[in-house]
């Protein structure tokens, strides 16, 4: 099994989302994160003091596969996720050495 | 019913202390209910002031719900167009408003007097009229405001700040003071007959009229209605603010209402202005009550934002005449009033008009439903004006908001681009965030 | 002291405007102090309709008080029930619960007279009464409104929606006014000289023992007090809301206490409310202070929500008696009634009496306190008198209201499940998160 | 312009009921002008307390600005420092500041007289003085209050609650009515013709100055200005609270200003209280324009905290002179006022200056401005006397308020730790987080 | 040494971290997350419109754990956090290359 | 590659993000988190009853890293987040499988 960490921009979690139900994918568990990188962020005023927010926000998605769904995964997520534009994100992939699902006990690829 | 000078000229000073100011009444009163005419003039004066910062408040009822009712992305933005609207109408009353709104005619439809208006000396009192201009001004002043406020909530979240500001404007300076003319001014819906005690045509429907107009043309949020027909629920960001926005604006009406008797020197007229705080406040009881019951039965779950539409829309549906009804016609009223948003938010979203916080629901159509309804309580009015008012509002301001409208449209254009309304206004408008420190789900 | 219309009666419109209205005042008079009837009873009534607003002003205060100190979770319907039992509240008090409060009687225990309650005509004054019914009608059901407020906050975040409302239905139409008749509708706690001026024991302990009942039959809050006596501790959400919502409360006191000299329409009254405004604005000052020191002292920080508590207090405290006290009793009487939440709240939890927001020690104890103080500060109180009306008001309140509660809970049932307690209410009863978009911590 | 006893003394009753009370007005009125003794002292008094009541609220303004304008982790310790200030203004200016501010002097620079301030009996009236005396006290002391809390806005984030504390103690007991002894109070600078209608100077500036002397002595919070130069930008943690906070302001602002007029028993009075509501509206208007154009032409965004900075500095220019300005003049005034934060804020950054809510702009410069001002529009006014009105209370207020701030750092000491400021206020000083649940940014 | 990483609903954190206390585990890191599973949110009614919350509040806990005790940790995690109800989440079970203690710059086991 | 999961004290976050940017590292992604441990909370009084909070915040970064960077980017972060006080942090390094950049689609170290 693979575990996938993907970050994307956040007006980007419906379409990930509903294009990773459509190859099977069953669950993920998405969390709110300030992404730092290439990307800067806008030089914004506050009170006419200039600052620039280098942290910007993104959502971070964690998927458990099995391992051979995980190249699929990982494509449809850069496809959705793209906009070509700096500040994408990333995707990382895990070996992932054991799952279990919590309600049943059940493990390993019939756990996700 | 007008509300010009000439509306109160009975009432200005008598020469004599004793004189009978309160021609309202049936019976002359005996004596002891004189009230001498400096007096009377007094708390005349004192009801436009404690009217107006009852109603100024509002002001920030308006931007507490819709505060509330945006999300979070776009709370800087929607308290920097509510207080600068308030600002904006301030200034263009005083430049131009009042002076269309009341041009010195009879029966007519557009006038101009004596502007920018000038208040009264230092020292100086208004005898003639029987309380002082200023108040008066003030009082109007605000109600222009409360005009203005109606349509920042219903085309919240993807107007840019430079057109919405031209056009309130043009809305404060031009629009509302027009309508005004026709009733309160003496213009020709007022020679009709028409009635409006308090303006559930001449505020809320102008205000909702002008948001329509606003919703149609600018168009809904981005992602709001799907294609294949499914809607998308943005929920508002605080419902505590906009709990606190309707309480506001609640304790406003009674100034709203009640100083828009325009008279307490005499004891008729005070005990007229309680009659108004009660029937106010117990149409927007039973708007609430009615509310929560039908969401209640209709959805399994009382809905909040529903009980505080309703509170709102009963408050307008006794604007039109919150004196002659009894208490029981006044709950009726409001009841009727606080069952329209229900109905009617669900209605609109299926025509995909977008309408961030309910105020057409509340403004305009609780402010048709008030107006005909004031014949029901006061048989001296007409139903045929009050339809003629009602429909004559809807297509002068319907019809000149929209070509404002289309106007900013064309020039300065009215929204952001889709990253900046997705990223929210805040950002890319006010460049604050309005809960900075707080993680959001976005 | 009475606060029917019988109380006013000598105030009534004389036949004469130099007559002297001001009996209260132990000296007649210069001529020159005299105010004509008719500007007597406008003063009468606009008191009515200021102290009425501002009364209102404190449903406001309650809800956001009340949406700051409940977790987020439960923030929506918190301030659902906030606005519904006003309304509730208002519909009930015209319907039956007037007729009720001023049956007419003299010292009697109960009875109903005219209802529902009508108010007087257009144009019509009531110059028999010396000001507008109306006014007095409203300003009466405000402190209604307040009984059913202080309700809501003590059994937050645990009961449900319609069993909720149901007892705020019977409090306000039947529970409340029959403890109003007892002594502002001359019954026979007034007869005995039992004195509350502006409601310690009427309306803060009525709610208080209410609070009390339903804090009692509907058990704490999930997972509060565990069975190895430890106990869980709930913060509230947003200390700011609670911060506001007293500041509102505070604010509308000045009407609560002031308007209840009932009148103003001479020199005498109107200084007499002048001196009340300070009296509770110093009592409430004094609470402040008292619990900062103590828990400064005590725990080595200053707690806010104690503090917030104790203004309350304080003005709780003085609202038996705001008139007769000078600065320095007030302050005492204040201070003291400041100290009680302090006390009274980690008492209350060992008892695993689960107040959520602090009503019982603000509303109940204070209130008590109060109304045994009042013989400190006004000789002709008999301590006697104070002490049946303390108990008498705890025995019939409870007893009732325990009634209602034990009836409801038999019936409708007061809970949600604990699944959806756990949830918090927000979702099960309204569908409306407060704060949809915040990441919170469970 | 004085503000005591004597200023009123010519309004005091006069023996006749039909006696010319309006002596401030040019022409003889005719007697239907008129107002009788005894209803000129209910309205002096009414117009106290309803001004009152709205600058007590004005408290409730000053806590939520403040709490929307710090950062979360020292939000509850803000809204208690508020309601804590507010307390101990009421408890000192009873005890000893109203004893100091009208000592009862003619041109003199300190005295105390009668102390504790001592109202009058049940019942009786203060005929004598045209008004009551109680009403007038409640008007004073929640002037005192405010000046208290300008201060905790500038040196929030940073000061622990007890210096905080003893600070206000001092300047509500001692430097306020100090200064307020040399204008209102006939002391030195009335005797000059130095005038300051509402306290653009003697509240705003003097509030200002003690702020200013505390962010020097107090210095910027941790890691504000880098020493690289760079500055760390401290987004306040709700704008919809700072946004509310600036609307009540704007509300009670009609108090401050408007029942500074003292009386408003004669028709030319309440005319020029109308006047008052006006001109204070148009300033706050202007200034809120200004602001945002100011601000969106020079940054390209129209900042939301800016804009509520112009409002409050709008109002504070026309505080001093708000009767004498026809309207163009007042929102000329104010609309100079609302650009000074958008000017100075940034200048106070680059001498690292930490003011947390723009308190020194917004109280301090625009109240110096509008004291200068005052000649504009009040040709009786030396523009040497207002030079020297500012100067003087500018010495004097920085002068013993370094003083005190020194000696609290010498002694228990200013600031809390290091750790204990970068984990907030709220930790360490009160242990009640302000938004326990919401997860937040650091 | 394992690292885990548990989804658990929130009303489960208290009792999961107090059994996990008494195996032996000495700390773990928690996050506030959204779940996407089988688990389906409630159809809501807001102002008329019905919507569907598929997104879910659970918690994530992040542990990292000697490899002897990592069988246990999941065993007593499962079993907790268990309701026996849909949605009661995942756990999924990693290598931990490294660990190191921030304070002392302490390596390997010993660093948990 | 590898990936670097370290939780810090909230405060010292500007100061590992500049320290790690000095040494070649590019990107990061930050959460928010509670963190359990040796450290305890305060002991708190809230209304009179006292409750001790011993969940307390910290920052998650999770940074991903070329092999040759990662030994160097740990002892980075140990140095510069550590304030010897107790409640510092941890720092767990993972074996990455993959990596991917969204924008673009590219793979492997060129991706971070
Ligand atoms: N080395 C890294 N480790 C972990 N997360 C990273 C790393 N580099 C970037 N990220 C995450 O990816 C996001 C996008 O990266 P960025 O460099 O801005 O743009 P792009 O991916 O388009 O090159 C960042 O905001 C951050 O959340
Ligand atoms: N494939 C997955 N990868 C990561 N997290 C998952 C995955 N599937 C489920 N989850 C998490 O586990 C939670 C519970 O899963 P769900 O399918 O709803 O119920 P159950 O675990 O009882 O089958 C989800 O809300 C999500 O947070
Ligand atoms: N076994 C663990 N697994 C995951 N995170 C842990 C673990 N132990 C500690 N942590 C995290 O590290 C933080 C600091 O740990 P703690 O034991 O309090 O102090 P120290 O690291 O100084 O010994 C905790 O708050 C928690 O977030």
């Amino acid at each position: 099994m693979k575990f996938i960490i993907a970050v994307i921009k956040p007006f980007k979690l419906d379409e990930v989302r509903e294009a990773l139900g459509g190859i099977g994918v069953a669950g993920m568990t998405v969390t709110e994160v300030k992404g730092f990188g290439r990307q800067k962020g806008q030089t914004e005023i506050y009170r006419g003091a200039e600052y620039s927010t280098n942290m910007l926000p993104k959502v971070k998605l964690e998927i458990a596969v099995a391992d051979d769904l995980a190249g699929q995964a990982v494509e449809t997520i850069q496809q959705t996720a793209s906009t070509e534009a700096i500040g994408d994100g990333k995707i990382f992939v895990f070996d992932l050495a054991s799952a279990t699902r919590i309600r049943t006990g059940e493990t390993g690829e019939t756990a996700l | 019913m007008k509300r010009s000078l000439h509306r109160i000229a009975p009432l200005a000073l008598a020469g004599l202390v004793l004189a009978e100011p309160a021609l309202a009444q049936e019976a002359a009163p005996a004596a002891a209910e004189a009230v001498g005419g400096g007096t009377a003039y007094i708390f005349n004066t004192l009801l436009f002031l404690i009217g107006g910062f009852l109603v100024m408040w509002m002001a920030a009822g308006f931007a507490m719900l819709e505060a509330g009712l945006v999300r979070s992305k776009n709370v800087s933005v929607q308290c920097l167009k509510n207080i600068g609207l308030y600002a904006i109408a301030g200034l263009m009353f005083w430049v131009i408003g009042y002076s269309i709104a009341y041009p010195g005619f009879e029966g007519g439809y557009f006038g101009i007097a004596n502007f920018p208006y000038a208040m009264q000396g230092v020292g100086e009192a208004d005898t003639g009229t029987g309380y002082s201009v200023a108040s008066d001004w003030f009082f109007q002043m605000v109600f222009c405001a409360t005009t203005a406020s109606i349509v920042s909530g219903t085309v919240a979240e993807r107007v840019k700040l430079v057109p919405f500001f031209v056009f309130v404007t043009i809305l404060t300076g031009f629009i509302y003071p027009v309508i005004v003319s026709w009733e309160w001014g003496a213009g020709w819906l007022d020679a009709m007959g028409f009635s409006d005690f308090a303006g559930s045509t001449l505020v809320h429907s102008t205000g909702g009229w002008a948001a329509l107009m606003g919703a149609l043309i600018i168009g809904p949020r981005l992602g709001r209605y799907a294609k294949d027909g499914k809607m998308a629920v943005f929920p508002g960001s605080s419902i505590p603010l906009a709990t606190l926005g309707t309480f506001i604006l609640w304790l406003g009406w009674f100034g709203f209402n009640g100083a828009s008797q325009l008279a307490m020197g005499t004891v008729g007229d005070v005990s007229d202005v309680s009659k108004i705080f009660v029937n106010t406040n117990m149409a927007a009881c039973a708007g609430v009550v009615v509310a929560i019951i039908f969401t209640q039965l209709r959805y399994g779950k009382a809905d909040t934002t529903m009980a505080l539409n309703g509170a709102l829309a009963g408050l307008v549906a006794i604007t039109a005449e919150p004196l002659t009804p009894n208490v029981g016609m006044a709950i009726i009223i409001g009841g009727i009033g606080g069952a329209l948003p229900v109905i009617f938010v669900p209605i609109l979203d299926k025509l995909k008009i977008d309408d961030v916080v309910g105020a057409i629901p509340v403004h305009l159509m609780a402010g048709i439903w008030g107006t005909l309804a004031v014949p029901l309580t006061n048989t001296e009015v007409p139903f045929v004006a009050q339809i003629t008012g009602v429909a004559a509002t809807g297509i002068f301001v319907s019809i000149v908001s929209a070509l404002v409208w289309f106007a900013l449209k064309a020039t300065i254009g009215l929204r952001p681009s889709e990253a900046e309304e997705m990223a929210g206004l805040d950002l890319g408008e006010t460049g604050i965030e309005a809960y900075p420190e707080f993680t959001r789900t976005t």
